[in-house]
């Protein structure tokens, strides 16, 4: 073969394309043909999680103003990022949550899903000891949970499993070490994982272009050698597809795929964060323009499932239903001091005898002192 | 230097402290740049770096991105080129991706260079419980830290100790990591003379006098290890109360004097209890002082388990009664 | 289980002492999976993974990308699925970044799901210096991870016991560090049952009975800690030698008693002498003994420096020379 | 703008492409115009160092194999990669160097480069004292060099300096977090830093296709909005050609630039290793076909500015300087033992006086003992 003389010594080497999916515009009006699995059922089902992830939320910032919930992470505004994950996972398939994933909570960790989410941010350990088996505890390291996640669907694999494992992560996570090592080996391992990113703009106050360069998140795959996507992440049927897109590459052993959704934080990082101080109120206004729910509702409309009826019971039951969940989780006693050392080890040893007798010393005092 | 926009005394907590010493360092000192998650736009998300990128611009105050090695490995590469980076972990309990940096860079560089190099720069975290955070927001692992040389490791406790210990910290010519016990960030404040007065970073600080027992604590443990004094006081007990403020390298010197007139000696600290500071201290105070102790050592810390989530983590911090017990053991005991 | 494809017993030293019970372990449980650096097709760099990925499997013994917080974190993963990751850090010098998946995430999943979940992983590394290695080849950092709740912390010093100690961290249903002494990987050999008969994990071993003295060691120092007993037999003073093989949990009950006997006691490790196991050991020894010790507790570790590079390596570990200096010590000053 | 519907909701999103670089082919014939930059004397300069680099490595593993060096870290075959680097850069440059960069020291760290790299791996801390004081000394944890080349080319940046960072970084040191972690900021923060990485097809025993899944690790730049691009890691104009191509890029204030250099591992990983224990000699006899320093020597032969007495003449001085260098090496005696203390803290601290005690104490042993 004889190649052209150059200058520059350059030669072409590779091209790469990522592609980006979404089915509903802000409107709530197609862009693509209605996908299979969106009957009206299904979009339905989904709505009525999206708001009942909304309702929660509102009503887990309102303890916390009360004094009663901790620092809770807010989902507002990536509701259909939750309730997609929810939808799409099989009841066997791995979860590996990072902190902001209520509405994969509301549908996938049973009937006292919500009153386990108070509980967890209210401050008690318990809260983790429900859900599938299989399914991670929330994670708040930043970006271990990829990793974690990466090793359980090694594990199926060994194993000769079908299922998935589901990870998410933020954008900011997506600049901390562990993503990239373990999207890195999900490409060489061929692993049947999906990232999930919720690109909701912001890291606490850092805006996702002061986190990384690229022009999407999605592209981070590239390296990796693993299939990148980008999805409208206000767009629960976008999701969903991406989601479903990955599981067939997994079962047919193509490996991993990273989902870029991109989302907007519309309330504050935390409770005890104030977005006002680091992001401007047109800003936030725009984005409410974009809101995943409003969206689904004017579809719904249009498609003539939905009225201002339901609409209005759809309300009251998510209210009855978050009530209930918070009186179930206000009522729940706190666990004994001893708890502290129920699970340290499975195997109690001896040497730790001294520990609980130091603290029964000190619960003396503390019960004799008040 | 003195900036003169600068007030010359301001009354204020730990962390108006921290965040005026940062002002001070920064107008004094070109050199000195501040870098983290959140620090810039934000001010820190305890407000530590408040109004410094508004003063020095994003140049010299940099929002990084997330990744804690990230942040502790760009500071090594800056320091090495003359810069005084001040960098910011947001919790202590995502400082374990620092360590790689901080313990076979930051503190190796002058000594694997043979003096060629340096590595002087400051790592900030705000540490400890009490604050009802969420998980991995409360913890105490400086023990961890002080284990490896070519470090020093400094925990102030009051408004005043924190802004000459920073500012100390930050012209000192080798990694610096200081630990901001976040309990007291906003507890009592002090007038503090923003006079660009460095605090000396190897010398405990002997709080309170007194002759029959000696108190050693750092951090938030010394607001109550302070009323635990008081409680020894009217039980006619005169305890000296010292804040080690330096844990690496730590001033024995001025522990064993102490132990040595008094005779007894009570540890108290918020990490786990095994394999912590308080065993060094514990241990040196024995093997020094043997002839002169009256009775055993006591070590108050948290209990070997996990800092329980909120609910429970008073069960897990001590307290003054938790000291006050430990004193009076040694009464007993003798 | 026994594989009747594998030895009854071995005549082998440290390090095929733990690949006889890697062997072992792989053959008896399906479970079982090996993952690190070169630990497949190379069989280890030391060669402790020899022979399992012939007999086992790319897909049971994997050769992981370069990165030792995926290597942690995957077998995290891995663990929370039903397998017994053993993990291999290549150098302990390099487990740094390990730390936020062994102390966040392994020490904790029991706890943190109330026992839904678990981390039945463990975590080896070779440790130490004497074999003239590079920079970061000879580092003993286990008191950083002894401080960890929820860990358990192994260091064999003989063949026999690296093997039963080994099959002990493999069926341990938590996360277990075990540590391997490389300067005694090839020393003294012993003939290993491979019984599969597995160690207590936190029982010390008293190695040598005597009253008058006890030294505490444990890893590559177990040797030297031997030697120095037989000089003291030669002045007439009978050592008794604790090999403390489980760090964490740690078995002072062993340790208090025999020091109760002897009333001296003397703390041999490789680590930088300040904040490291032995300063936990000699407080709890103090703390305890206050009536019975004769004399101060002596420590004799490495400096509080970095380990120099090879050239001086000796000048910085401790020998036999430096254990009877301080046991002598212990006897001029009562 | 009205939008065909799909069935999928894809659309396109973006698009990359990749360049490699090469000028000589590995018979030394042009594959492209000769660059500028590489004079004739510039040519001989080149194949002069690679030799001496050569010489010297195999020198150093003679040495170590007689027990008169530690461990050592072959060159072998990749000698274009460090004298590219040490011909490219400039005398105020940032060299961030990892282990294996010895041809690169001999260019740039003056008389007595060799000894002090023979000193490095005979175990003296000595050895780091000499060079460009700007420079880092050798790295072993695997790719934490390149965050500190960041934080380096971030220095210079908020001084307003023009000068350039250079990093290098094995194959196997890219997947590590702190590669991806620094690769990213200096995407965000457009540093002017040069990541170098030596393809050498292996990381100790583990080969570059289960590193990554990725068809190049010049794409691992993509996911960091990075330039990325590919070279011919056995032609030393390639690599040098990439340099300076990146170096215009950072003083345009266009940022950093990734740089895979294919390249491969004649020898061992180091002398503790045997290679022939995970790797063919059918791969290896392959590879010498392709080395870098025959290569060159076509090429001069070819423009007649080389002849067999001058490379006689060659080899014999580079011999002999390297025997010298040796002799120095050897000759250097050992640092006290005091001197593990004396660049511990700047300020000695006085807490620290018991550990001198107890080193004398300890040194009277030995003396008393010997
Ligand atoms: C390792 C680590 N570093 C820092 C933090 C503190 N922190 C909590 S959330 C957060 C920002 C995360 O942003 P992103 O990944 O975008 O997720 P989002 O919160 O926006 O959903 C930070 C810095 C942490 N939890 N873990
Ligand atoms: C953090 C870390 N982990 C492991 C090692 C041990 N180690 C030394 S070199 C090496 C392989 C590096 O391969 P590569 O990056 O391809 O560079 P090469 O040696 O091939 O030039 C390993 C695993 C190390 N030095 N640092
Ligand atoms: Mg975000
Ligand atoms: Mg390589």
């Amino acid at each position: 073969m004889t190649r052209a003389m150059t200058d520059s010594g350059h030669r072409p080497l590779l091209d790469f394309h990522l592609e980006s999916i979404q089915f509903l515009d802000e409107s709530g009006a197609w862009l693509a043909n209605r996908p299979g699995f969106a009957s009206d059922n299904w979009l339905l089902k989904a709505y009525r999680y999206m708001v009942l992830c909304r309702v929660f939320d509102h009503k887990a910032v309102a303890l916390q103003r009360t004094g009663q919930l901790g620092t809770f992470p807010s989902a507002l505004g990536q509701e259909a990022f939750g309730v997609a994950i929810g939808l799409a996972l099989h009841k066997d398939d791995v979860f590996v949550p990072y902190y902001r994933d209520h509405g994969a909570h509301l549908l996938r960790s049973g009937a006292n899903a919500m009153a386990n989410l108070l509980l967890y941010w209210g401050g008690d350990e318990s809260a983790s000891s429900h859900g599938p088996p299989q399914d991670f505890p929330v994670c708040v390291p930043i970006a271990t949970q990829v990793t974690h996640a990466a090793g359980a669907a090694a594990a199926l694999k060994i194993k000769g499993r079908e299922q998935l494992v589901m990870v998410t992560i933020g954008d900011g996570g997506t600049s901390k070490g562990d993503f990239f090592e373990s999207l890195n080996v999900a490409g060489v391992w061929q692993l049947p994982l999906i990232i999930l990113v919720n690109n909701n703009q912001y890291a606490i106050s850092v805006p996702r272009e002061k986190q990384c360069a690229a022009a999407s998140l999605a592209q981070k795959a590239i390296g990796a050698g693993v299939h990148g996507v980008q999805v409208d992440g206000n767009d629960v049927l976008a999701i969903t597809q991406a989601i479903n897109e990955a599981r067939v590459r997994a079962n047919d052993h193509k490996g991993a795929t990273l989902i870029e959704a991109i989302t907007y934080r519309l309330g504050d990082h935390t409770t005890a964060d104030d977005a006002s101080r680091y992001r401007c109120q047109q800003e936030v206004k725009q984005a409410w323009l974009k809101e995943p729910i409003k969206r689904l509702q004017s579809l719904l409309l249009d498609l003539k499932i939905w009225d201002g009826e339901q609409e209005k019971a759809l309300l009251e039951s998510c209210a009855a239903s978050v009530e209930s969940q918070v009186q179930h989780y206000l009522q729940t006693p706190a666990a004994s001091p001893q708890s502290m050392f129920d699970h340290l080890y499975a195997d109690w040893p001896e040497a730790m005898n001294e520990q609980l007798d130091r603290l029964a010393d000190k619960l003396e005092r503390i019960d004799g002192g008040s | 230097m003195a900036d003169h926009n600068m007030p010359q005394q301001v009354e204020g907590g730990l962390l108006d402290a921290v965040n005026l010493a940062l002002h001070y360092a920064m107008a004094s000192d070109d050199s000195v740049v501040v870098l983290g998650e959140d620090v810039a736009t934000n001010g820190g998300v305890f407000r530590a770096t408040v109004g410094l990128k508004e003063k020095f611009g994003f140049k010299r105050v940099m929002d990084t991105p997330l990744a804690e090695a990230l942040i502790t490995g760009l500071a090594v590469g800056m320091a090495s080129q003359g810069l005084k980076p001040v960098c910011e972990i947001q919790f202590m309990g995502f400082i374990f991706p620092a360590f790689e940096h901080l313990f076979c860079h930051a503190a190796r560089l002058r000594n694997r260079t043979r003096g060629r190099m340096s590595c002087p720069m400051v790592l900030r975290a705000p540490y400890g419980g009490g604050i009802h955070a969420p998980e991995h927001h409360s913890e105490s692992t400086e023990a961890l830290i002080a284990h490896i040389p070519g470090i020093r490791v400094v925990v102030p406790s009051s408004p005043a100790r924190a802004y000459g210990l920073l500012l100390a910290a930050i012209r000192d010519p080798d990694p610096v990591v200081f630990l901001e016990p976040k309990r007291i960030y906003r507890t009592s404040k002090q007038v503090i003379n923003n006079d660009g007065v460095a605090l000396p970073l190897d010398r405990c600080f002997t709080l309170r006098q007194g002759s029959d027992i000696s108190l050693i604590s750092w951090g938030a443990c010394i607001p109550d290890t302070l009323l635990a004094a008081d409680v020894l006081q009217q039980q006619g007990i005169a305890a000296e109360v010292i804040d080690v403020a330096t844990i690496k390298p730590l001033d024995m010197h001025t522990i064993l004097s102490s132990v040595v007139t008094t005779g007894r000696c009570v540890i108290i600290h918020e990490a786990a209890r095994s394999f912590a500071v308080g065993a060094e201290i514990s241990a040196q105070v024995s093997e020094h002082c043997f002839l002169n102790l009256l009775a055993p050592v006591q070590r108050v810390g948290g209990f070997d388990t996990h800092m329980p989530y909120f609910k429970n983590e008073h069960y897990y911090l001590p307290n003054s009664a938790d000291i006050v017990a430990a004193a009076l053991r040694t009464f007993k005991e003798s």
